[in-house]
């Protein structure tokens, strides 16, 4: 399976359906922490360009906070698509979004076990 | 034995580039009983036609075979063929090897096999097609017009001119409908009530037109030429021929604190109202649920002040009959409810409102008397945001599929006409895609942008977030900037989706007229039946058919006229001869298919039958043809198989089956 | 009336207030929360991938033992009701899923999403009723204005969690309300705090949490509520306002607070 | 089951003349494609379809047999697609008994105005009847005449 393929597979995603009202980057909390904008997702995975998508910066600032899938009025869902090129990331070897070794020095008293389970979900295989 | 002959259409390449025609031909004539086959390029084309005429005399066919488009397409053309030259026109058959073959497979071989198997299907079925002849049925010259915006009163009007009867039932309390609601009109600026009034003024004072208001249309029975239409006329409490109008009870009204339907709730109105100034009839009526004198027995103000006695309160509903030739639906349409839009915060912020709001805030009749004012603090606006696309072009559950069609041109209005009116109030707009097409339609938008300056940006807003300090914080983005936008406003604006009137869906079903997943009404054709509904006798004019603005719905209005006239002008029409037919010999008079029968058109009768030599008087059931409109009911329901359709009798079905499981 | 129970990790330790809370406040209204004996961590987010199976196994297994017991599995933590919720959804309606899962999990009887979830309010609104907490309230939070934070989690996507209305919901402030005090809407109380993200970008989410607890103290509200311990920490990390618990803030109105 | 390789169902659609005809002339003009296994046949409502006609079908061969009509409350004749829902609710209660498996009959209301949803439902029923493979349990019953 070629990575675009997997981008479908993995998000169930078809961004054929996209009519580019740019609904998604409106509500986007994480739109300018981003290099490839929500918007955009799709137009890379339409163009085959799924190794820019992987490469951004963005597949690590999603939140998943659901709302660009929860306002898309095309049912499009960009937020998935962001998740899969991150999955396909973590599951190389080596792209991973954090070390076992940064850890200790990123907690403090209060940190929630909630947080260190999300953050090695997104972070890593 | 009949004698067939099977004609193969190409369709130009429509047909001939997926199925062999050739083949199709040589396989006709193996069937038994073809005795000519033969191909043509277009067979209804005048030498398609002459050809069937030549081979038709040449090979004294009895029966014959089209292999071509739909035969909704072309069925009535290759009858009228046969006809011509002497073949009753219920022994042609058409083989849909277009859009059921040609159109929708790919591969040669197999497209052929099928188109090959569908004549067959036909042939067999032209083997025991009976000559017919169509009856005749009187034609009730009158007309009925549901619904009187603008599409109605002019659908009414054209026809009246034309010198036929026609009634207009509206359910509000006046004609004049959504047209009547708007402060100006696209791509000029006209005052809307200022070329609606004359209108609603002369299909009142019409000598043709008979306007029933607050009425609905309760039930509808026969068919085209002859439908027979129940109308409730609503208990208006106030009696129209006494009523001048003076409108003294509504002033002294205590009751009022009803939302006003017609300023779409923005203010309140007495339980005794016209809906507005110009109101056609200039008559009010009494909303039973916010009378005080209705509900509780106390109160009597407007009676007591009525100079000419013409409230009364003991009026009820009542129900009258007409009958109708045609019946032309012209509902129009509502905006659609935004509570699944939360994120917009209509509703939970006063200042968010939807354009037809803004039509009744802009309007000198209006809630705010036609000053540009916030409905939450009556400050007037500074910044306002236009959002467009509001539950258009949706495929999620929350909005509709289709464009609205004039939100993009009633937002340049809009736009131009505060920036008219309000140098000191900036205006942006977030589009999708800004769409224009109609004469002067993009100019009219340039205008907006150039000499008005208005701010379009390209793209959605996610969230309207209300400010502590009442303003309104908008979370928009610019797709050409690439941008995350946040833009204060005092204003926001939705360009809210249209469908069609809640109402249509009953209406559709008492006309068997069929409507779409969207509560349109379904034209007979796309492109060339557009005001047509597939039910006979019943027309389509304005939004109830599709998004339209003005101009196109006044065009379609009269196009909706000309075919009801077209209907209106003839005394006769040529009724279906498939009708459903009883074998005297087999029938036990039952009654089984008069409970089934829609129509009403099975009756019985005691005739002498000679049943193989045994002559007795039986009970037998008779088709009256002139009301029996085909549909088969009862054929399925006899118990001893004495019912038959013509056309598609059981023996004809049975042979189409035959030859596709062959 | 009883319900399994889904704590969740947090509720373990960090957040043992919500915890307690919860099943005390439960006591008291009529309804017992059985924890599940066998439950496992959920994981903290829905692993959105349409392959992903095996992070979805712990939620199946919490699933599958409410169905056995024949009861609703109630969850207090936001992420969890999510994660739980989704992987329900996906077990009841996805046919790829539903095997793969059920060919991981062995059960004698495959699970195909038959269980209920219900989040905690949920159980206060539709099974006690808001009515009937009024009456039970003993300390009512008069004078108090509260501002709901809902968040992402509970919410969306809206066609799953069927929670609430994704966009304009009202459970919390009718919540709120039941318990005497006011509730304070705000525009901001269903936009994400940045979740997992403030274990490396503080920052980050530092500035979301400031839109939403600036927004609430601008419509006057004195605190705000939440169901989600990571939502708490972020919270808090970036306000002057205090952040609680909706099981703590229902504890106090119901008089069991201090006896705790 | 002795599906052979190059094997294709033949399968009968009753269509009404009103609604379900005029979908698949949508799905045609729109260029919608479905499996060239499906023969449509006209009748003026699905009330016209006589059980027999789909016992017919099934005796002669057919692998599968659809019935479409307008969807309910927008019957052309008003009700007639009641009477024949009804009527073929309880053909198809029997047919298992007759030899013929439930996914070869279906009932679908198809209004004029999807023919999208004309070529899915035709799509689907083509796949579940190649999957049940020939009709030969009412075959190896069949009277041949």
């Amino acid at each position: 399976m070629n990575k675009v393929e997997e981008i479908k597979t993995i998000s169930g995603v078809n961004p054929l359906k996209c009519m580019k009202c740019g609904k998604c980057s409106a509500s986007c909390p994480s739109f300018n922490e981003m290099d490839i904008k929500p918007h955009q997702f799709v137009t890379y995975v339409i163009n085959d360009d799924v190794e820019a998508l992987a490469n951004s910066k963005s597949a690590w600032k999603c939140l998943s906070c659901f709302a660009c899938i929860e306002r898309c009025p095309r049912d499009v869902k960009p937020g998935k698509v962001i998740d899969a090129a991150r999955q396909i990331l973590i599951r190389q070897r080596g792209q991973e979004g954090l070390s076992a070794d940064e850890i200790p020095a990123l907690l403090d008293e209060e940190t929630p076990q909630q947080l260190l389970m999300s953050a090695f979900r997104k972070y890593r295989r | 034995m009949r004698r067939i002959g099977v004609f193969v259409c190409h369709c130009g390449s429509n047909i001939a580039a997926t199925v062999d025609v050739k083949k199709v031909v040589e396989m006709a004539l193996q069937e038994q009983g073809v005795v000519h086959a033969e191909d043509y390029p277009y067979m209804c084309s005048e030498a398609g036609q002459v050809r069937i005429a030549e081979a038709i005399r040449e090979h004294q066919l009895t029966g014959m075979v089209v292999c071509s488009c739909s035969p909704r397409m072309h069925e009535a053309t290759f009858r009228k063929c046969a006809e011509r030259n002497g073949l009753n026109p219920y022994l042609v058959e058409i083989a849909n090897i277009r859009e059921h073959c040609s159109w929708i497979h790919k591969d040669m071989a197999e497209a052929t096999e099928k188109a090959v198997i569908l004549m067959r299907a036909a042939v067999a079925k032209v083997h025991l097609n009976a000559p017919l002849q169509a009856g005749e049925s009187a034609v009730t010259k009158r007309a009925l017009v549901i619904g009187g915006g603008i599409a109605g009163i002019q659908t009414a009007l054209d026809i009246a001119d034309a010198g036929y009867k026609v009634d207009i039932v509206e359910k509000e309390p006046s004609i004049g409908g959504r047209m009547s609601q708007l402060d100006k009109t696209f791509p000029t600026l006209d005052c809307s009530a200022c070329i609606l009034t004359p209108k609603m003024v002369e299909a009142a004072s019409h000598e043709n037109i008979t306007i029933h208001t607050w009425s609905e249309v309760e039930k509808v029975s026969g068919f085209v030429g002859n439908f027979t239409v129940d109308i409730r006329k609503k208990a208006r409490y106030v009696d129209m021929d006494k009523c001048t109008g003076c409108g003294v009870c509504q002033e002294k009204c205590p009751s009022k604190k009803s939302l006003n339907e017609f300023n779409r709730g923005l203010n309140t109105r007495s339980a005794i109202y016209t809906p507005f100034a110009q109101a056609i009839p200039n008559v009010p009526v009494i909303d039973a649920t916010a009378c005080i004198k209705l509900k509780t027995g106390k109160c009597g103000i407007c009676e007591k002040f009525c100079q000419v006695g013409a409230i009364n309160y003991a009026q009820t509903d009542e129900i009258i009959t007409e009958q109708y030739g045609a019946i032309v639906v012209a509902t129009g349409f509502d905006t659609i409810k935004l509570d699944k839009y939360g994120e917009y915060a209509y509703g939970h912020s006063k200042d968010v409102i939807t354009s037809l709001e803004l039509e009744r805030i802009m309007n000198a009749a209006g809630p705010t008397k036609g000053h540009l004012e916030r409905l939450s603090d009556g400050k007037a606006p500074k910044e306002i945001v236009f959002i467009q696309c509001v539950g258009s072009r949706c495929s999620d559950d929350r909005g509709k599929p289709y464009c609205s069609k004039i939100c993009c041109m009633y937002t340049a209005k809009h736009a131009m006409l505060i920036r008219d009116k309000y140098p000191d109030t900036n205006v942006t707009v977030f589009y999708i895609d800004v769409r224009t097409p109609g004469k002067n339609f993009d100019e009219f938008y340039r205008r907006a942008v150039e000499d008005y300056g208005v701010n379009y940006i390209k793209g959605q807003v996610g969230k309207v977030a209300p400010q502590p300090d009442g303003s309104l914080l908008v979370h928009g983005v610019d797709l050409l900037e690439n941008k995350q936008i946040l833009k204060k406003a005092d204003m926001v604006v939705l360009a809210t989706a249209i469908e069609p009137n809640a109402d249509v869906r009953k209406i559709a079903t008492m006309l068997t007229a069929s409507i779409d997943t969207n509560n349109f009404l379904t034209e007979a054709h796309p492109k060339l039946r557009p005001v047509e509904s597939p039910t006979a006798g019943v027309f389509l004019s304005g939004v109830c058919q599709g998004p339209k603005d003005i101009p196109e719905t006044v065009a379609q209005a009269g196009a909706a006229a000309v075919k009801v006239i077209g209907l209106l002008a003839k005394d006769k029409l040529k009724t279906n001869p498939c009708t459903a037919k009883a074998d005297e010999l087999r029938c036990n008079g039952c009654s089984q298919c008069a409970n089934v029968c829609p129509y009403g058109a099975i009756s019985y009768e005691t005739r002498l039958v000679n049943d193989h030599g045994i002559r007795e008087d039986r009970r037998i059931a008779v088709v009256n043809s002139a009301l029996c409109q085909g549909c088969g009911a009862c054929t399925v329901t006899c118990p001893s198989g004495a019912m038959d359709l013509q056309g598609f009798s059981n023996r004809q079905l049975i042979a189409e089956v035959d030859a596709i499981c062959r | 009336m009883k319900y399994s129970y889904f704590p969740g990790c947090t509720l373990r330790n960090k957040a043992k207030d919500l915890d307690d809370y919860a099943r005390a406040c439960a006591e008291k209204l009529g309804f017992t929360l059985e924890e599940l004996t066998d439950w496992q961590c959920c994981g903290g987010v829905y692993p959105l991938g349409a392959d992903e199976i095996a992070s979805k196994l712990p939620s199946v297994r919490a699933l599958n033992g409410a169905k056995e017991k024949q009861q609703d599995l109630v969850a207090v933590c936001s992420a969890c009701y999510h994660v739980l919720k989704r992987v329900n959804d996906d077990m009841a309606n996805v046919a790829d899923i539903q095997t793969r899962a059920n060919n991981y999990m062995a059960l004698s009887e495959p699970y195909k999403g038959e269980a209920k979830v219900l989040h905690y309010l949920e159980v206060l609104r539709d099974k006690v009723g808001f009515d009937n907490l009024k009456k039970q309230v003993v300390n009512p939070l008069t004078g108090r204005k509260i501002g709901a934070y809902y968040g992402c989690l509970l919410l969306r996507p809206g066609s799953v969690m069927n929670f609430d209305d994704p966009e304009n919901p009202t459970i919390m402030e009718d919540f709120i309300r039941a318990l005497g005090a006011e509730p304070v809407v705000y525009p901001y109380r269903n936009e994400c705090c940045g979740g997992y993200i403030s274990i490396k970008e503080k920052e980050h989410s530092a500035a979301l949490c400031r839109r939403i607890t600036d927004s609430a103290a601008g419509f006057q509200a004195d605190c705000l509520v939440t169901a989600c311990p990571l939502c708490k920490y972020n919270l808090e990390n970036n306000s002057e306002l205090p952040i609680v618990y909706f099981t703590e803030l229902l504890a106090e109105a119901l008089g069991i607070k201090e006896v705790r | 089951m002795p599906v052979t390789e190059n094997w294709k169902p033949t399968i009968v659609a009753f269509c009404c003349n009103w609604c379900s005809y005029a979908g698949a002339d949508l799905a045609g003009s729109s260029r919608l494609a479905y499996p060239a296994d499906v023969k449509i046949i006209k009748v003026p409502c699905s009330c016209r379809v006589n059980p027999m006609f789909i016992l017919r079908a099934f005796e002669k061969g057919a692998d599968g047999v659809i019935l479409c009509g307008c969807h309910p409350g927008d019957c052309h004749y008003s009700t007639g697609n009641y009477y024949a829902r009804r009527r073929m609710t309880l053909l198809f209660s029997m047919l298992d008994y007759l030899g013929v498996e439930e996914g070869r009959t279906r009932v679908e209301w198809v209004s004029a105005a999807e023919g999208v949803k004309f070529s899915e439902t035709m799509n689907s029923f083509v796949e579940k009847v190649r999957a049940l493979g020939p009709n030969v349990r009412l075959g190896d019953l069949r009277c041949k005449n």
